[in-house]
């Protein structure tokens, strides 16, 4: 049986997936066909009823979805972090900030060069929300609004050594890191939930609320559980299961 | 730079080893490609001929339209064919989102126009020498068609290889109409993009060289077996 | 048997480009049997009218009307153009594309313009792009293409330039033949002698403008015009 | 469906208010595609015409060859571009990177092939005319070019504009050499794309629209100029 | 003043296609003042020839070979083409392209090239598209091009095919002219008359073998062939 399954950019490049997926198919027969698109595109896909279910990180639009019946409920399954990156001379000092809106507030201090992804995605909206409680409004040359995907994002960062505000994930993931480097981290104003909604088949009786309903049990099972606290990457674990039963 | 040198030799690679992921996503850049080329073209080289045989009215405007058409951004016509094919679209039932079908439905939207434009182009020359002759013989429309077809089929061969190579090469609509879904619907083109997206550049690169060498095997093959250079024009 | 196209009659035509008169205005009946023959210096206007009557050019003025309505007559006249046009195919499929338009089946079509082909001589070259035939080839190609529907009229405009003497006899035999047996021809030429073997009646048109012609005795021993006499001089100097 | 009509609307209000963003990412746009065409017709028509005229051994093979580049996948070249480009890379010290100069040379790069393949057809017709007439007056091999490309201008247009469409939708490698900044590389294209990962299609499709009118616009225009079809082939 | 590059020997040419052979093996000489006549039945080879002396033939077998070494020689020769091949031009522009071929300005080639168009008449179609012109006008035009960079050898084929009687004559005035101010003439026709009033000496082609020909007043008074007699009497019954 095929489902399909809506996911961000941030999360696709993670590598997770390439685990998952057949652990999901011999667990549950489910053959998950993953779309991967911009977090709006995947709410958007959602909404049309062209997929069955989405898993995607911005828990506004997340709320506003399910709210207007085109998902059923949410469901929280794992987060990850977001880390700072730039280059390795640190010229902002990013480094030496103990929270990440001051680790914010030296970039813009500094003028120095960042990448915004602009593209209201999850991670987007996370980096707004820091800017917001660093009381910055973040304008200028130094700011970059690029408007791409996470890794297209870091790709721009690369090659203008500018900072970036990335999921860890991505970033560790990333064949291209050129003079970058991971630069702050572990704040816990930067956690990156996930969530799992499944389409509404009230709204679209086509969808296969069976099994999305299946991938759902099986997500917050403890063999998920495992294979997501398991998978490493550079011996640093990436995710953190979260799901309530 | 590096990159680049990796990446010519990871294509090497890939290549001697017949990598079964590889000929998985090459034939199926060629199966929709393929067939994009060809429904396109059975649309198009007809149409071309009939824009150049008849004169109307707003045929100026229809011919700067086509033009202008060819600059259809790939994502723009991903799009309008999503929303079409979207469940909540009026051809939603049909269930062909996410499926080559719909890639392949996109790509002939996109070479719809560049296979017209350069066929209209290259049977309007034909068509001044052979105007007077077919006029005088009383061919109807569809017989000067035909005749301007098949003696030009030379030229149009080139057309629709123009197409190809645009429809190969595409990825930003196949992109939405497909997914991109591993086994399902990858291709070269999405494989490109989501490894460029990973910053494994090599990788990106190696397949981009792939996809060059099948293309110029594609166009090499077609012009040995066509004798487009061997040509009587010569 | 097919309805007779004949007689033709063009009133007042002109036909002009960028304000300039090529032709006319003139007015011609064709009818009854025979051979006309368009005759005037070079740029005087056959061509221009030949393609006129045949319906290939924009008229300014005027009409040119057949004896049955326009689509019946195309298929029964055909056209031998000054410069050969050909077609991309060899000799044997450009003589049949004509017989292939009226659905006749590929075989008899090639037998019947292999025939066609042997009459003008082009019997040892069936298998040659017409593109690579010789001048006066060529110029039997289109002829062949032409006679191979037995229209009720031909035009001709300088059929022979190109070939040799003996040819261009065998040609004349041709359209003495088709003469015959019904078809109506009009025909250009600067060969005077040609003029006078083939003409049962002459037009001799000068500047666009007809400004002599009538039956054939009478217009070759006694020209009226000093043009036209002067012209069908221009041969016979030694 | 109904984001088609939204977004047909909100292109009319976009052009009709002036919208200064609208205004400045379609200069952006004409300016890259514009440069990126004259520079790549510079270098593509005598190309076309020096292939057209000369026999050499591998001439099938490089005709074949700049086919095939015609499917150069647009993130194919915005990945080489990137890596000569980047501070790492052979090019860095021009700073190029993320600029519109570095769209335009991946655009050049992208449709140098295009109008080549194109202009080389036209060409080939129009010197199997002349080569009797201009190897008998003895032209050198540059008079030979310039006659063909003066006297078939017409034709090398079409090729030209096609080379303009192209570049004008492009979207993958000027994304990934320009960066999409706003203010700063951002044209349509991208903008569009940004627009369709928001999931705001109907804007994404009102841009599109845009673009499309755009392309009309130019082709309509240089075709006016021209008398393309006026003719006298007509 | 230029070195001369006649005289131009031909070696035991033979020009082939596709196994057939078109042309020779021949020898021939073309050397001192004076008309050679290339002549022979349609598709006997004469184009073939006149374009192999050009250079324009791939051969098969033999040379050709001029008194001054290839690139030399190859601006002071012009050719005919038996179809006029146009340029998409105007009248005057495509007469004065040989001159600015030589780098020649502007306005003395458009000078030089009114005079050309004049001499062959057609003073009166300057600016119009040479495709426009009518038949005979178009080899009036190539005619004049190729005089118009005062060739050392001038190669016609058909020139005068389709030209009046009047136009013949002054084409074959200009030629008696140009070869009596030095310009080596070859040329093909099908008009023996012609021939015979311009010929110094004469080929006969026949299949594509020179069976015939001699200095004039010989050949066209006593062929010593069959094949030659009865293609020079082609011309003549009435
Ligand atoms: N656009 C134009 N403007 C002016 N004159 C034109 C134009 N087009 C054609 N002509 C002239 O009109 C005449 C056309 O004559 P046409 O071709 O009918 O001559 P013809 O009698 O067939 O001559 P020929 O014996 O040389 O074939 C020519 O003199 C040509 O130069
Ligand atoms: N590929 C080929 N295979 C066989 N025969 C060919 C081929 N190409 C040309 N020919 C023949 O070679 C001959 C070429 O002769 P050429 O053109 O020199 O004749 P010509 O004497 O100039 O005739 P014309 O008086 O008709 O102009 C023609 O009979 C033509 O049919
Ligand atoms: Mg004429
Ligand atoms: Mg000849």
């Amino acid at each position: 049986e095929e489902l399909k399954l809506a996911v961000t950019t941030s999360f696709a490049n993670s590598g997770l997936a390439e685990i998952l997926l057949p652990a999901i198919a011999e667990g549950t027969g489910i053959d998950v066909q993953l779309l991967i698109v911009g977090t709006g595109q995947a709410l958007k896909l959602g909404e049309a009823g062209d997929v069955d279910a989405v898993l995607v990180h911005s828990r506004a639009a997340e709320e506003e979805f399910v709210a207007s019946g085109f998902g059923t409920h949410r469901r929280e399954i794992m987060y990850n972090d977001f880390i700072i990156v730039g280059p390795t001379d640190d010229p902002a000092n990013v480094g030496l900030a103990t929270l990440a809106t001051e680790a914010f507030a030296h970039i813009a201090g500094a003028q120095a060069p960042f990448v915004s992804r602009g593209d209201d995605s999850g991670t987007h909206k996370k980096e707004l929300g820091l800017w917001k409680a660093a009381g910055i409004e973040p304008t200028g040359d130094w700011y970059r609004a690029v408007g791409q995907g996470m890794g297209a994002a870091l790709n721009t960062a690369s090659g203008m050594d500018a900072y970036i505000l990335a999921d860890r994930a991505s970033w560790l993931n990333f064949g291209n890191k050129g003079d970058l480097t991971q630069l702050f981290g572990g704040d816990p104003a930067l956690f990156n939930q996930y969530a799992y909604i499944p389409v509404n088949p009230a709204l679209h009786p086509h969808v296969k609320a069976v099994a999305a309903e299946r991938l759902e049990v099986w997500l917050t099972s403890d063999r998920a559980r495992a294979l997501i606290e398991g998978y490493t990457i550079e011996g640093q674990q990436l995710f953190v299961f979260n799901a309530e039963r | 730079m590096n990159d680049i040198l990796t990446g010519m030799a990871e294509a090497l690679r890939l290549i001697l080893t017949l990598d079964p992921t590889l000929i998985e996503i090459s034939l199926r850049s060629l199966e929709v490609t393929v067939s994009a080329t060809i429904i396109a073209s059975l649309i198009s080289l007809p149409l071309g001929a009939w824009l150049a045989i008849n004169r109307f009215r707003a045929r100026r405007f229809v011919i700067a339209f086509l033009n202008a058409l060819m600059g259809l951004p790939p994502v723009v016509v991903g799009l309008l064919v999503y929303v079409l094919l979207s469940r909540s679209g009026p051809l939603g039932v049909l269930g062909l989102l996410f499926t080559t079908s719909a890639m392949i439905i996109a790509q002939v939207i996109i070479i719809t126009p560049i296979i017209a434009s350069i066929s209209h182009q290259a049977i309007r020359e034909l068509w001044a020498d052979y105007h007077d002759l077919l006029i005088s013989l009383n061919t109807t429309r569809w017989q000067r068609i035909k005749a301007l077809l098949w003696d030009g089929r030379r030229a149009l061969l080139t057309a629709s290889l123009a197409g190809f190579g645009r429809a190969i090469g595409e990825v930003g609509a196949i992109m939405i109409v497909g997914g991109n879904i591993d086994h399902a619907t990858r291709v070269l083109t999405t494989a490109i993009a989501l490894e460029t997206g990973k910053g494994n550049f090599a990788l990106a690169l190696a397949l981009g060289f792939i996809l060059i060498a099948l293309a110029v095997v594609v166009n090499l093959a077609l012009h040995l077996l066509s004798k487009t250079e061997r040509s009587s024009l010569w | 048997m097919v309805a007779p196209i004949l007689p033709l009659r063009a009133e007042n035509i002109r036909v002009a480009r960028g304000g300039k008169t090529l032709l006319g205005p003139l007015s011609l009946e064709i009818a009854g049997d025979g051979v006309t023959i368009v005759l005037g210096p070079n740029g005087s206007g056959k061509t221009t009218l030949l393609r006129a009557l045949h319906g290939l050019e924009r008229l300014r003025d005027g009409e040119v009307h057949w004896a049955v309505p326009e689509p019946e007559t195309r298929k029964l006249q055909a056209f031998v153009f000054q410069a050969p046009i050909l077609m991309r195919r060899n000799v044997v499929d450009s003589i049949a594309y004509p017989l292939l338009l009226d659905r006749m089946n590929r075989g008899e079509a090639r037998d019947r313009a292999t025939d066609a082909a042997e009459a003008v001589g082009l019997g040892g070259r069936l298998s040659l792009a017409a593109a690579d035939l010789s001048g006066g080839e060529k110029q039997k190609l289109a002829i062949a293409r032409a006679l191979v529907r037995r229209p009720q009229v031909l035009f001709l405009d300088e059929p022979c330039a190109n070939l040799d003497g003996k040819s261009t006899r065998e040609i004349e035999a041709i359209l003495i033949e088709a003469r015959a047996s019904g078809t109506r021809i009009v025909m250009s030429t600067h060969n005077v002698g040609q003029a006078r073997r083939l003409a049962d009646d002459a037009v001799f048109l000068f500047e666009g403008k007809r400004i002599d012609g009538g039956p054939a005795d009478e217009f070759f021993s006694n020209p009226k015009t000093p043009e036209a006499r002067a012209h069908l001089q221009g041969d016979l100097v030694p």
